[in-house]
């Protein structure tokens, strides 16, 4: 569709600020409605758009396939590595009061940290399910 | 105030959906799909206004964005039946 | 260069729309910005059509007189509606842009303005579907054409 | 002061809602699809214009200004190009509209 003058110029404007507006709702999770799924959500629909607009071979030369399922992973550690991390220190698993110098601080940090896992999970496997499901009609051609 | 323009954005949705009952060709139903989108969205920000949350206008944004992307991802499955080609 | 131009209107943004200036979130905002930046350079989208910035001096005037026209021709097409005589018609139209962000402008105008839709644009020619001949008379009279070229600031 | 600010929004909010209105009975009542969009075109910017600018005037100047603001400029921005494919798509599948071509059609 990249022929297409007017889709391919509103995706180039639109591309940086799609991402910016998915990460503010990241990391704003605690002031208002929003937290690391929504987030994933939108960060991963820009990269969908490119994607549909460019071609997907163009989307995994941008996000390529083995960095994607690393960050997939990556995403799941985070937020188990929190838990871990508050049990080691002698408290209960994702209790986020020890991890800062006072109980509120603390709290801070790991919310911060827990919505970041989650939200790199979504956005990962949702990307993963686009390139699954749009490539799937070239793999029954060969 | 923001109640009587919530009640015409819900005669605005109904009227649509008639249309996309009707539909005929599948652009028509597209096209009216993404008009309830339109309308949703600015009865969700009269929605936060009515009940004086007005950081749903977040959820606002989310949902316009969703709606642009899903008309093009379902318009260009429609037209070259395939999600990934690069036409 | 104009990776910087790109960083500066999305911090700014940033700082717009977030409302909590505290030295966490800002730091979180720059990193954001600065990721967002990188991606847009991988995907190779920081160029002249993603970045338009070369006509935002006379943005404004023209912004001022879209409205106008959009106004004038919603009560148009709700005359049209309501008396349900429409006569509806084809026809092309050349555009004399350079570039093709200002032929996108152009078209996206005539697209904005209800009662004309862009059916079709190949190279500068447009194909125009008007819902009567009244709005197909106003694109043909080229005025629009003609606001958007000075727009561009080319010619 | 408040009360003229209410009916202004009053007033934005009363267009609005005629404007989707008559929108979506155009919608219903074109011919085809393409007159449609012209009715659909209404509603993204007739209805929205006059609805956000009624919701700005009971804001006054704050950030939830500014989040008002990037949904109108995001729907300015978007409905033409939403509008423009599926109307180029249509003629893509050889749907042709109703009513006179002048001249040679693409």
């Amino acid at each position: 569709m990249h022929n297409n003058p007017i889709l391919r110029i509103s995706t180039k404007i639109l591309f940086a600020p799609i991402i910016l507006f998915g990460l503010y709702v990241q990391f704003h999770g605690d002031f208002g409605p929003g937290g690391g799924f929504q987030a994933g959500v939108i960060v991963a629909s820009a990269f969908i758009l490119y994607s549909l607009v460019f071609g997907i071979e163009a989307g995994k030369k941008l996000f390529p396939t083995n960095v994607n399922l690393i960050l997939l992973a990556l995403g799941g550690i985070v937020y188990g590595g929190v838990g871990i991390v508050s049990m080691i220190l002698g408290d209960e698993f994702l209790a986020y009061n020890i991890l800062g110098s006072s109980p509120q601080s603390g709290q801070h940090i790991g919310i911060l940290l827990v919505e970041f896992g989650v939200g790199l999970t979504v956005s990962n496997v949702m990307i993963a399910l686009f390139n699954a499901f749009a490539g799937y009609d070239k793999v029954k051609e060969k | 105030m923001f109640l009587a323009g919530l009640i015409a954005c819900a005669i605005t949705g109904i009227l649509i959906l008639v249309r996309i009952i009707l539909g005929k060709t599948t652009f028509d139903r597209i096209l009216a799909v993404n008009s309830l989108g339109t309308v949703i969205v600015i009865g969700i920000s009269l929605h936060g206004f009515y009940s004086s949350r007005p950081e749903f206008l977040d959820i606002a944004i989310v949902y316009a964005l969703i709606n642009f992307i899903g008309t093009v991802a379902v318009l260009k499955l429609f037209s070259t039946g395939s999600l990934g080609g690069d036409k | 260069m104009k990776s910087l131009i790109l960083f500066f209107i999305l911090i700014t943004l940033w700082l717009l729309m977030s409302g909590h200036y505290s030295v966490l979130i800002i730091s979180l905002g720059i990193f954001s910005c600065a990721f967002c930046v990188y991606v847009a350079k991988r995907g190779k989208l920081i160029d002249d059509e993603g970045l338009p910035i070369f006509f935002i001096p006379r943005l404004l005037n023209y912004l001022i007189w879209l409205f106008k026209e959009i106004l004038k021709s919603n009560l148009s097409t709700a005359k049209v509606i309501i008396n349900g005589k429409v006569e509806p018609e084809t026809f092309t139209v050349k555009a004399s842009q350079v570039t093709d962000v200002a032929k996108v402008i152009y078209a996206n105008s005539i697209t904005l303005t209800p009662g004309t839709v862009t059916t079709k644009m190949q190279k500068d020619i447009f194909e125009v579907h008007a819902l009567n001949s009244d709005f197909g008379n106003d694109v043909r009279t080229n005025e629009m054409d003609n606001k958007v070229t000075w727009l561009e600031g080319k010619k | 002061m408040e009360l003229i600010l209410d009916i202004f929004t009053g007033i934005c909010f009363f267009i609005g809602s005629l404007s989707i209105i008559i929108g979506a009975c155009g919608l219903i009542k074109l011919p085809d699809v393409f007159s449609r969009i012209h009715a659909a075109g209404m509603i993204d910017t007739g209805g929205t214009a006059f609805f956000i600018l009624g919701m700005i005037f009971q804001t006054g100047w704050s950030l939830i200004t500014v989040k008002l603001i990037l949904i109108g400029v995001f729907i300015f921005f978007t409905s033409p190009v939403t509008s423009h494919v599926t109307a180029n798509l249509a003629r893509q599948k050889n749907i042709l509209p109703l009513g006179k071509k002048i001249g040679k059609i693409l």
